[in-house]
């Protein structure tokens, strides 16, 4: 576990990128992290556009408010995203790219010194029926990915964060959603 | 019991020695209002000639409660005062906001309509006076057709004014009514009945104004009665959406014709500029309008 | 005393409405503008499910949201707007009113760009264009400073009868998560006494408000003589002068109610020994002190100044906090189109006739939403220390951090 | 002595009559009533009383008989004009 994190998310607008941002921002604080801020980014939303997110997680109150430069982390909600150059700018040496591809982190053709994790969330959750509004909605499931990268996190206060947010019905299929992409997340180390 | 100049209340809540001109048409009406009112009112008021029939600080000539507060925002001014009388449990003073044709049909629409869209809880009561009086007479959206103002100095204005009654009528408020400072008593009952309404309730009070529209003072309560008998004012009410002809207006419409408007023009320095075809045209706004209200009111 | 109450995760916005709640605040009156529609849509959350016992009013503009909450305020209640940009502008009669009418109602500011062009990202044009109404700005920097300002807020506003703003930069606090501790309604309860308004609006006992006032003071029926224009403009003056005791104190009371300090009108990183001061306001304070930290690294005897609270501007308090500056460099989110920015000139003219002799650098930064970096402010400051010289106190003009 | 003493943080009015001094200096021409002719002088009791309920200024009283209030009234003539009887003239001020 490091002292300090700097996570960006990208997604399409309706995909959740915002609220996984928080969920997390959430779980961090219970895991004792005394600053943590989480903030979309400025401006107008629209559904399906690209649209990015961030999660800061420090063992101090956070200071800086300004935009992420240097990510340790990238997560990725939707692969076609990768396109863009911006996606991935910045990210460290020895960070994590986190995406959620049914394809191997090798076969993502992602150039950088940087981690990559993929697992296929779009399939689990589709198959537990987390869809909204014609949305497979993954940003919930991507932090299973995210904790196995990372090991930031608890698993055990990314439930308590879902359980402080969704009904009881919604929690079980999330927090479900969450345990399969855990297991099913492959790992690339090369940073 | 039939309200008469015999057996209406003597008590004043608007105290001679105020600073209106002689003949104020507003003053008459006001007194007639804060009577019906008896007093129990919170009034709020936008700049106006009301505002300096008020008096100036630290001395008012009325004895009611008053918020002024600026141009637009007389009836978001009472919604306020409505919420706060609400959050303290202190309901019971009717709230009464009380602004010109200015400050209603002009800068005032805009919060008066969201007001009304609100149902809220008070009497709206314009004084028309049918230009920016207080200011010296320039024109506003109630200044009739060929009027000389300070804004229409030459050629008088162009256009006809628009029918804020209709406006607020079409908001499907619970009451509507149109009066005129000279038939204080007929002003007097709208505002008793308007009083006992719940939801937002629109009064237009049409007020002759001797040194604006140029006839000398004595004349306010002759003209404003010649406005009726000629058409120009309509003594009407609303109520529930129930439309009803009222005092000298429901006896023109059983028994005779309206007077040429030549004879009311004619009697004012504003009209001293306008045309003959404006004055067919104008001829043809008031006819076209008191037809409709004939049809409304089954005649 | 450490903190009690319970922390959540809230962004800015909701910080403001929760503030607003424990307040008590009992007239709501507000208008959907970007970034602040969130608290608007909170406070009305709050009143339809029973939470918060206030009318909430859906005006039609800001210009009425400003004089519902006036009038209800001289009825008695407290009363609570929030607005933006454009709506500020829009409501800038109402503030002129709601002072001159000596009425503690509370708006919150979230800081946000001016047109034309259209801009919807922060900076504090807004609110700096609003310094000269009469009202009480202080500037947040984080969302536990904007809910605990707004009940510091109430109790100043209604101390000195001045409406107090509380100003915080739109989604960069406003739409940004953080922890925030929200106390008990008990705790806030004692804090925060019930409003007790110096108006009258009751018909056995008619007043009128704001007349037509004289230039020259008038006796009433009684024979006393009263105020005329001017001397109730001195009367707000001297409020806003006397004001600053009682921000003080409330700040001070806050602290020992709640564990949370606001005992100063500044907020000072680092001062100690600095021989250089980086002076901003709102969120930009907090990226000043990583700049600091930067500087410092690098030898630089560098501090923070951050202006917490801007109107009364709290000179004295100023001109003692920079008494070992060399170097002041003040970074402005707003312009005073022809001159500076405005924080520059309010320090220069507090250091007039001080013991104070530094040299000041402005800088224009982030205005619509342009990303300030804790770099570029290390940038700005090191330029700054190559050509501070004795003879080259201040530039006639700021320098922009822009790409022109 | 400074106006503190009013002790008002606001402009905060409070009724009084004559607001605007003695309006009746404002007059050029002043009410004459005939107790002949006015219907409340002839019949000795409340009646009639339009004068009253037309002054725009409340300087007419509603008793027997019927009084002007010459301090405050402006002489706008409205009483003069709206009397049925024609009981009320206005004189030229000297």
């Amino acid at each position: 576990m490091q002292d300090y994190y700097e996570i960006r998310w990208h997604g399409r607008g309706g995909q959740g990128a915002i609220t996984a941002a928080k969920i997390l921002a959430q779980a961090a604080y219970l895991e004792g992290y005394q600053g943590v801020t989480a903030a979309p980014s400025f401006g107008a939303e629209r559904r399906g556009a690209p649209i990015s997110a961030s999660t800061r997680i420090g063992r101090q109150t956070i200071m800086v408010v300004s935009q992420i430069e240097n990510p340790n982390v990238v997560v990725v909600l939707d692969h076609t995203l990768l396109k863009y150059d911006e996606v991935t700018s910045g990210l460290i040496r020895g960070g994590w790219l986190i995406v959620n591809s049914w394809r191997h982190p090798k076969e993502l053709d992602v150039p950088g010194d940087f981690n990559i994790a993929t697992a296929d969330a779009t399939r689990v959750c589709s198959d537990l029926g987390l869809v909204v509004a014609g949305v497979t909605v993954v940003n919930t499931a991507i932090l299973g990915s995210f904790v196995r990268a990372t090991e930031a996190v608890s698993m055990s206060n990314i439930e308590k964060a879902i359980r402080g947010r969704f009904s009881d019905s919604q929690a079980g299929i999330n927090l479900a959603a969450i345990a399969q992409t855990y297991e099913m997340t492959r790992l690339e180390r090369r940073g | 019991m039939k309200t008469t100049a015999v057996n209406l209340t003597e008590k004043e809540y608007a105290l001679p020695g105020n600073r209106t001109c002689p003949g104020c048409a507003l003053s008459l009406a006001y007194r007639h209002i804060l009577k019906a009112l008896e007093g129990q009112a919170i009034v709020t008021v936008p700049p106006s000639c009301l505002t300096v029939l008020h008096g100036m600080y630290p001395i008012t000539s009325v004895t009611v409660p008053c918020v002024n507060t600026p141009f637009a925002s007389a009836a978001a001014s009472a919604t306020g005062l409505l919420a706060g009388l609400k959050a303290l449990g202190r309901e019971g003073p009717t709230v009464v906001a009380v602004a010109g044709d200015g400050g209603t049909y002009d800068i005032g629409i805009q919060a008066l309509s969201a007001a009304a869209e609100r149902q809220t809880d008070f009497l709206y009561i314009c004084y028309d006076n049918e230009g920016y009086m207080n200011t010296g007479n320039q024109r506003s959206g109630s200044t009739p057709l060929g009027a000389i103002s300070g804004t229409t100095p030459v050629l008088g204005k162009q256009q006809n004014p628009k029918d804020i009654v209709a406006i607020m009528e079409a908001h499907g408020i619970p009451y509507v009514a149109t009066a005129n400072a000279s038939y204080p008593l007929d002003l007097y009952e709208k505002v008793k009945k308007a009083r006992a309404i719940r939801g937002t309730r629109f009064i237009h009070v049409f007020s002759p104004c001797p040194p604006g529209w140029s006839f000398p003072f004595n004349n306010t309560i002759s003209i404003g009665k010649l406005a009726v008998e000629i058409g120009w004012v309509i003594l009407y009410e609303v109520e529930d959406g129930v439309f009803r002809l009222t005092s000298a207006s429901e006896s023109i419409a059983k028994q005779g014709n309206l007077k040429p408007l030549r004879e009311y023009l004619g009697q004012q320095g504003r009209f001293r500029n306008i045309t003959e075809e404006q004055i067919e045209a104008l001829q043809r706004w008031v006819n076209a309008r008191w037809k409709r209200c004939l049809d409304r009111a089954g005649n | 005393m450490a903190e009690k109450g319970s922390t959540r995760i809230l962004d800015g916005n909701n910080a403001a409405a929760q503030g607003a709640k424990l307040s008590r605040v009992q007239v709501i009156a507000a208008y959907p503008i970007t970034p602040q529609s969130p608290v608007t849509e909170k406070l009305s959350e709050f009143v339809e499910k029973g939470e918060l016992d206030a009318q909430y009013v859906a005006v039609e503009s800001e210009h009425s949201a400003l004089a519902v909450c006036t009038s209800a305020s001289t009825v008695g209640a407290r009363a609570f707007t929030a607005s933006s940009s454009h709506g500020l502008a829009y409501m800038h009669e109402m503030l002129h009113w709601a002072a001159g009418a000596r009425l503690p109602v509370f708006l919150a500011c979230v800081n946000r760009a001016i047109g034309a062009p259209w801009n919807v990202l922060n900076d504090q044009q807004d609110s700096i264009s609003q310094r000269d109404t009469g009202w009480i700005q202080i500037y947040a920097r984080n969302n536990q400073e904007i809910l605990d300002s707004i009940i510091q807020a109430y109790r100043i506003a209604e101390s000195v009868y001045v409406p107090v703003m509380v100003c915080y930069d739109g989604f960069v606090l406003s739409h940004t998560e953080m922890p925030v501790n929200l106390p008990s309604q008990e705790d806030v309860d004692r804090f925060l006494p019930p409003y007790k308004p110096h108006t009258i609006l009751d018909p056995a006992n008619p007043r009128n408000y704001n007349l037509v006032t004289f230039a020259n003071p008038r006796v009433n029926a009684e024979g006393v003589l009263c105020h005329g224009y001017m001397e109730l403009r001195y009367l707000l003056q001297e409020a806003l002068q006397n004001s600053r005791e009682t921000i003080i104190k409330v700040g001070q009371e806050f602290g020992e109610a709640f564990g949370r300090t606001y005992s100063s009108t500044l907020w000072a990183n680092r001062l100690d020994d600095a021989n250089t001061v980086i002076v901003a306001m709102g969120s930009l304070v907090m990226e000043a002190t990583v700049a600091a930290d930067i500087l410092r690294e690098a030898g630089h005897k560098v501090g923070v100044l951050g202006l917490r609270v801007f109107r009364p501007f709290p000179k004295a308090d100023v001109v003692k906090a920079l008494e070992k500056s060399r170097l002041i460099v003040v970074f402005d989110k707003n312009i005073s189109y022809g001159l500076e920015g405005a924080t520059c000139s309010e320090i220069k003219s507090a250091l007039y006739g001080s013991s104070v002799r530094a040299v000041i650098r402005n800088f224009i930064v982030g205005l619509g939403g342009r990303d300030v970096k804790a770099r570029e402010l290390v940038d700005a400051v090191n330029r700054s220390l190559l050509s501070a010289k004795e003879d080259d106190l201040t530039r006639e003009y700021p320098e922009w951090i822009c790409a022109i | 002595m400074g106006t503190r003493d009013c002790q008002h943080i606001c402009a905060e009015s409070s009724p009084a009559i004559g607001e605007a001094g003695k309006t009746g200096e404002w007059r050029d021409s002043f009410p004459v009533i005939d107790p002949e002719k006015c219907v409340v002088a002839r019949q000795n009791k409340p009646a009639c009383f339009l004068c009253w309920l037309y002054c725009p200024d409340a300087v007419i009283t509603k008793t027997v008989p019927i009084q002007i209030d010459m301090e405050y009234c402006k002489g706008c003539g409205i009483c003069a004009q709206i009397c049925p009887a024609h009981a009320i003239s206005m004189i030229r001020e000297q």
